[in-house]
């Protein structure tokens, strides 16, 4: 392919930004719909000085041009259906069909929030269903489904820790231990709750510094935010001192449960003494990721927080079930979405759960650990360095890329960006922050062992690239939509509205 | 075995590289006396056939009633190209994009989403998304502190005619950093936000105005003068609108009288919904925030720019991260990181196709409904229309009994009748809040008022007996 | 315009470069007498919400009866990864794969069906599908003609075991080429075909001889005598059959008895439907046929194979197109031109979830359905199996009273009980054809038994009261 | 991009056959039906001698690698959805996502075909208005939707023909005059019915050569096969002359109603003489084209015809809709397939003409007209010759490359190849067959002007490249998932089924 042919290529594969393909006057009027005429029919005109006068500058395009310009853009990812895609902490399984295509059942589309519970029962007893069976997965005592993420999720649990405090009068307590290696939203949520951060560092095998926690804890701890498997992807070992320690200082144990995928069915947080958990539901059960979400973050509490938790649940009163709210649980912290979160997420996770079943989700655990455990020996046995290599991997692990990084000035994002080279998105990278040049390995159950091989033959031929040609590594990707993106120039040079050319000239 | 590909003989390759006899041997870390029982409170896996027919029968009890109940989520047509490419797997099984060479899809299509909802509010700017209205409204409080800088107080003035779930929500979330949201009460006569209740806080510490537009009532507010109210008080105004209806409505980026130029709303927020997401029981939904450029690095959420590659070629990638939890950690704007991405994608699509003459179409239809229902429903006696205010398309009606008992009675006939106000507005006693959407046709629209006759006459004539 | 994207601006410009004034002089060369008036008996345009009103109306009204017809479609688990990924636009809005190198997805996925349709019925070849399982029969028919060079007589034998609406269709299609379908009469006993009746034509011009497995009685065949007699015969042998039925059937490649080797059937075609294709009120469903190599070019269809590209690595193609309309005309081994490409898609993805383990439990599972339903309709007074013949997933019944009106009495309790074999087998006069597959569970069964019983009871205590 | 990456792409991008992913055990169980066990659940064993014995070696597979597998290889197509696709005599057009939601409504996916009428009222009322609405647009007198596909309804209408002549007791007709640019189905057909075919040339303006009509008609003639406009992009101008000359003969006039899009409310085939038509409805009126079909070959008939037409039609008694059949039509042709024919096409076709509406139909004609007529006109700008340049243009034209090839050596089908890098489908090459070298384009009336001025600029390019840089065309595609495939390599070694590396090894 020579010079000429790939720039009609490229031209071929570009695709618009689809104000580029619109034309005043150019519209879908199947679309519309049907506007009485006729003196009657008119509703009462609008005060002019609330009226809009200009028409906004939206895409004038047919059907047609919609339809193709987003199947092509959508042509333009990578993904699941496409890929494999081993993002370390997000879970990247298969998404069942019959999750979304269930879920999307006409009745329940159409159901509107605040129809009476006498209207929707059918729905209701879903959702009960589904509480009923992350409590008996968490070891909690009472579950709700309305926080809309894993970060809200978080929100839920420290606002519960705190408001639990706050109901004991113990008022001092505003202070969030956290390790270091913890998921961002950790420390933002804690600050979002008002809270101070203590970091702790982890020791060196990955476990939590148990003198730096037994420092830290004190009259002022609110709680402890805490992912077992950690995101080092190992699973802590001293829970139960961890546990100890906190309680004795009067603390609560919060656990993230964005690595729940590792433990489903082997461990049970609420055995292991944390008093309160999210889950990220459409990690652990699968629904789907969306370019970016929903997501859905139910929380799960021990005894000491049930008053607490968010509103709306759903309750069962003999046959009929209904929605609990601030009547039902005036201590509760109230309510985190309009409605009842994404019902629509928690309808997705209820079914792949059914699918799963008993068996099933231990089965997930296990294979999820079998595959991590045998790609981190795959790819030592290649010459990568893992970063926890004496412990057994949990359902992800780490590479660290440190000795490439000085041997070859070969960095963890050039590898990552060669991967997509090879058909595979890139693990996670540059997270946990403490590992330095590392990717963070999650391959789910769903995988087979020849996509597991397939990976690690890549990296293993990309750490020949590093010694024989690097620039084939570190000016990847070659055979993207578009080569390697400038993102200092992004955050420089804002550009986050289209504006017609003339305008850009302008400007 | 369910979703996972492994046989035996995989299995035993595995095992031998690992260089273990089993798999349980992989959880030896775990304490033993941690180790989980059997999960007897979760069910035997059913097979697809079976949860096939399982949510069939659900769906079943549930049925398709006619539905006129709107506060806040409402029932619009989605066109079919909508959710028949949002749920292509390359969208609906991709996550966020962190790698921007291989997700260009999602990134342009957010990119394109930003400057639709930029255009459609006025604004310089928008985000990636947030979670749901009432969510993106806390969200814009906690905002309007950190962009405020000229405001000590944290205290923000919501009236009551902004929907009081968002209210309740926006309280859950901004009350544990100190933020005092404090309420103003509304005109009983017009249904619009009470001037005089906002004089009282002239020339005090005000971090932000909040107003809605249309308000929960439907009716409009009269959004100059608030604007320009919060400006000359240094107080941000935050605007929580219906994008639907900024199709016909003046768009919150010029919100403020010409006296003031026309200044326009801070930050703009509200629920995506109507943008061709389903009712779905009220999720997954998205919320939307648009701002000035000026509060970017302000704004919580993600946010997606155009730049080049290596060759000079236009790209779009995240920007601005610097603000989020994954850089920023206990310093980010927001907690958010998994957001809305499904739902913007459907949005995205659903405004290409209406384009603004459709969007425009909807909103004329909208309105013409509600006022044929309106019509309909005040012909019948014991029907009155409560609010004097314009409107957009939701009425308040006063009936001459409680609400509730009459909307069970439409339920059985197969008809959610609209929103028994009383729950949140106990002086509204016998109030009902409907909404007639493009959705509506007129055999609909007779057949609501022909069953609340009946269903008034009913009770009345039962009065009259007893 | 409805789906016409063109600008006032871009028709003025478009006119210009023809040199015209109007698009009506683009048709100026219609002769003027000819020119249509306004199609008054179109109505006028409906939007998208209308039409999807109107059909989810018309939905209604057929609303979901529970459905124990067989006959010929069957209601069978549709997993639903197959419509989600056969509707995707690139497979959905792609026609016939002219273009090799721009349509690889395509001939991969049909190279692969034509595989696992070779290793299903036994043959070495397919082709890429026919319109249906009765049209199919035709083809097979007039292929044998053409493959079976020793015989002149363009005499098939069609025993009435075959679905009678196959041998009509087959009639239809093959009649104006003077081949003559003769037919054959069954065992009234085991509802198997007569062998008596095949003996006359022993040692006679005979072209071919068709079998169908299981037959349109659900009951099997001996297909290794009838296969060794039409060889025997110089006849060939033309296989119908249930795709789904060979995951526990033998397959016709290996028809015939060991005596004779397992010659097998030269011809084997059928109905694609249960394999993933939804009952759709009869269509489109696909028709398939394999064979044996030595036919290859006999066959009707388009077939793809795997080739090399210039770059020496493998890729599809259509090929052998020497056999077909658009190159031989005339005297094209048909003129089947567009066939079923979709619902061969889907039914490849049916077949690659299910595998052979799979395809086999669907199977079995019918064929415990059907007795299990065999044993509680049985129970009833009244009702009695018809045939004694070995069964697959279908059974006849004889009730006491004429099927036709238990069936409409049944129809009003929402059940759909069967099929009335008196309009196509006078002889069998309250006969009721009824099937089971792995979609009905235990309650359905047990509805059926009950409504069965009601009417029937019914019926009787009607007739005993008179 | 260099060898290395690129091969590395490739690989990548190379989709394995299903079997070379298959690995026996593997499974997705959760498709498969319970199965009841115990001693009274299972149905009567089968015969041995019936059964089978070995399984058959289909794939063995994951949920996951099936989607994965087919959602890549549906990503190798070009489609309507993705690519501008203006092939020749098949009205490749927008296909609209409401017809196949609303088709796939649960009620009619899941109604039976023998379903009795009372259970059927809203199925039938759609098909009843179906054939209305076709009888209207053709100007026949009765419809039936029954045929599969337009080579279906054209057997159904010379059967209907013969049929005709039969019953008059004229059995000598079996002579169908087709004219030489016809559509090779057309033949193929009326040599299926059993007849006799005479071709007849055209004239050089593409009109039928009258006096060869006149030559061909006779007592012999059973019919002529027309499509109108013809396969050559024009309008039949002496339409009225053929109609009187051939019933003159005796003989009736059978309309292909392939290229009904050109026509469609500006002339109907039965006000110009016709007796019978089959139309596309997968053409004309937009339902899926799924990679080769389904189609539907709707035929519509004349008084004369009325009484054969194949069964199953929908009748309606007053206020009921039933089928009518054999004992309502005795002297129908009969049954074409099993039960109705292809019913959820027919379904898409009744949406989307009511959301054409009534003014819609002629606007679909002359939209579609004006593209035609437009891009004949930029291209022969551009240096191309249209074949009938003189003429209008239907709704297709045709180019030729007569002298291209001469001066470059280069031909339409090297043409064809190179506008695939392009990012355009090609238009049908080498048909008509009387046509030396030709691209019968037909743009269709739902692409926008930017689309066809696109391909025209890309055919301007492709021009210069001929002369500049032949092996560009020569050699094209480059850009394509495989290069140009060797198509007598395949016809003569056949490789129609796969087989294992080592089967095919042995071979
Ligand atoms: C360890 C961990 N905690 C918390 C979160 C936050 O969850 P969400 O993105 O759903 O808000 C994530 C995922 O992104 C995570 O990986
Ligand atoms: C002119 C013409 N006639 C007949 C046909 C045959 O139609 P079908 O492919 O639906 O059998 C076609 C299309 O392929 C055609 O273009």
């Amino acid at each position: 392919m020579n010079a000429t042919t790939s720039s009609v290529t490229r031209k071929a594969a570009r695709e618009p930004v689809i104000f580029e393909i619109s034309k005043p006057g150019r519209e879908a009027p199947t679309q519309f719909p049907p506007l009485a005429r006729g003196p009657d029919a008119g509703a009462p005109a609008l005060p002019a000085h609330l009226r809009r006068q200009a028409r906004p500058a939206m895409p004038s395009v047919s059907e047609l041009q919609a339809v193709r310009h987003f199947t092509r853009l959508s042509q333009l990812n990578f993904s699941i259906d496409t890929h494999f895609y081993p993002l370390g902490s997000c879970t990247m399984k298969y998404n069942p069909k019959a999750c979304n295509s269930l879920a999307m059942l006409p009745e329940f589309l159409n159901r509107h929030p605040l129809a009476p519970a006498s209207a929707s029962q059918g729905f209701l007893a879903c959702m009960f269903e589904l509480q009923e069976m992350l409590r008996e997965i968490t070891g909690m005592h009472g579950v709700s489904l309305t926080p809309m993420a894993g970060a809200q999720g978080e929100f839920a649990g420290v606002a519960m820790i705190r408001a639990y405090h706050r109901a004991r009068g113990d008022e001092g307590r505003n202070e969030i231990i956290v390790p270091e290696a913890a998921h961002g939203t950790n420390p933002a949520t804690a600050a979002m709750c008002g809270c101070v951060v203590r970091e702790i560092p982890c020791d060196s095998n990955g476990d939590v510094d148990i003198e730096a926690l037994r420092a830290a804890a004190g009259p002022k701890t609110a709680g402890i935010m805490l992912t077992n498997p950690s995101t080092l992807g190992v699973f802590e070992r001293k829970i139960v001192t961890v546990e100890k320690i906190v309680h004795a200082a009067g603390g609560l144990l919060y656990y993230d449960g964005a690595n729940l995928n590792a433990i489903l069915g082997k461990v049970r947080p609420g055995d292991m003494g944390f008093d309160v958990i999210h889950m990220n539901l459409h990690k652990t059960f699968s629904t789907p990721h969306g370019g970016g979400g929903p997501g859905s973050g139910a929380v799960g509490v021990g005894e000491r927080l049930l008053p607490y938790l968010p509103i709306p649940v759903v309750g069962r009163d003999g046959e009929r079930y209904r929605w609990l709210d601030e009547r039902d649980r005036p201590k509760s912290i109230g309510r985190l979405s309009a409605f009842m979160g994404n019902a629509g997420v928690n309808m997705r996770a209820y079914i792949y759960m059914r699918m799963l079943g008993r068996d099933g989700m231990v089965r997930v655990a296990e294979f999820a650990a079998l595959n991590a455990n045998y790609m981190m020996r795959r790819l030592t046995a290649e010459g990568f360095d893992a970063a926890y290599g004496m412990r057994r991997a949990s359902h992800e692990f780490i590479i660290t890329l440190k000795r490439q990084h000085r041997q070859y000035n070969i960095s963890a994002m050039d590898v990552a960006k060669r991967l997509l080279d090879y058909g595979m998105h890139a693990p996670t990278t540059y997270f946990p922050l403490l590992v330095p040049e590392c990717l963070l390995i999650e391959p789910t159950e769903t995988e087979a062992k020849e996509d597991l091989d397939r990976f690690c033959d890549a990296m293993s031929e990309i750490l020949r690239e590093m010694a024989e040609t690097p620039e084939m590594v570190s000016k990847a990707p070659h055979t993207m939509p578009v080569r390697r993106l400038d993102d200092v120039r992004a955050a420089k040079l804002l550009d986050l509205v289209w504006k017609p050319a003339a305008a850009r000239a302008g400007e | 075995m369910p979703f996972i590909p492994h046989t035996p003989q995989d299995i035993a390759e595995m095992l031998q590289v690992i260089g273990v006899r089993s798999v349980s041997e992989l959880f030896e870390e775990i304490p033993a006396e941690l180790l989980a029982g059997p999960l007897t409170g979760v069910p035997l896996a059913l097979s697809e056939i079976e949860i096939s027919r399982l949510m069939s029968d659900r769906a079943a009890i549930d049925g398709r009633p006619l539905n006129f109940i709107g506060g806040g989520a409402y029932e619009h047509h989605i066109p079919a190209p909508v959710w028949a490419i949002a749920t292509r797997g390359e969208f609906y099984s991709a996550y966020t994009p962190y790698q921007a060479e291989a997700s260009q899809g999602t990134l342009q299509l957010i990119y394109e989403y930003q400057s639709m909802l930029s255009e459609l509010t006025g604004m310089e700017v928008s985000n990636a998304s947030l979670y749901d209205g009432a969510s993106a409204l806390a969200e814009a409080c906690l905002m309007a502190v950190r962009a405020n800088r000229s405001s000590l107080s944290r205290r923000i003035l919501v009236p009551r005619t902004v929907n009081p779930l968002y209210l309740q929500v926006a309280r859950s979330i901004v009350g544990n950093q100190g933020v005092t949201l404090v309420t103003l009460d509304y005109d009983r006569a017009s249904g619009r936000m009470l001037a005089e209740s906002l004089q009282q806080f002239t020339g005090q510490d005000v971090t932000a105005l909040v107003v809605q537009q249309p308000n929960f009532f439907g009716v409009l507010e009269e959004v100059d003068e608030l604007t320009d109210w919060a400006h000359a008080n240094k107080a941000l105004l935050i605007g929580v609108v219906n994008p639907l209806s900024l199709a016909l409505l003046k768009p919150p980026g010029l919100w403020g009288g010409p006296a003031s130029g026309n200044q326009g709303a801070d930050i703009v927020c509200g629920e995506g919904q109507p943008l061709g997401v389903p009712l779905a029981s009220g999720g997954p939904y998205f919320g939307f925030m648009t701002t000035r450029m000026q509060y970017v690095r302000q704004m919580p959420g993600r946010i997606v720019g155009r730049t080049l590659d290596a060759e000079g070629r236009p790209g779009f990638t995240l920007t601005l991260q610097a603000r989020e939890q994954h850089i920023r950690r206990g310093k980010a704007t927001s907690n958010i990181c998994t957001n809305q991405g499904l739902t913007v994608t459907a949005a995205t699509i659903y405004m290409s196709l209406m384009g603004a003459a459709g969007l425009e179409r909807v909103a004329a239809a909208c309105m013409q409904r509600s006022a044929q229902l309106l019509k309909a429903l005040t012909a019948i006696r014991g029907v009155k229309t409560t609010f004097t205010g314009p409107r957009f398309h939701e009425v308040v009606l006063s009936l001459d009994r409680p609400a509730a008992a009459v909307l069970e009675e439409l339920a059985r006939r197969g008809i959610l009748g609209g929103l028994d106000l009383s729950q949140h507005y106990p002086e509204l006693k016998s109030a009902l809040l409907v909404c007639a959407t493009e959705t509506k046709n007129d055999a609909d629209i007779a057949r609501y008022g022909q069953a609340l006759a009946e269903v008034l006459g009913a009770a009345s004539a039962k009065a009259g007996a007893a």
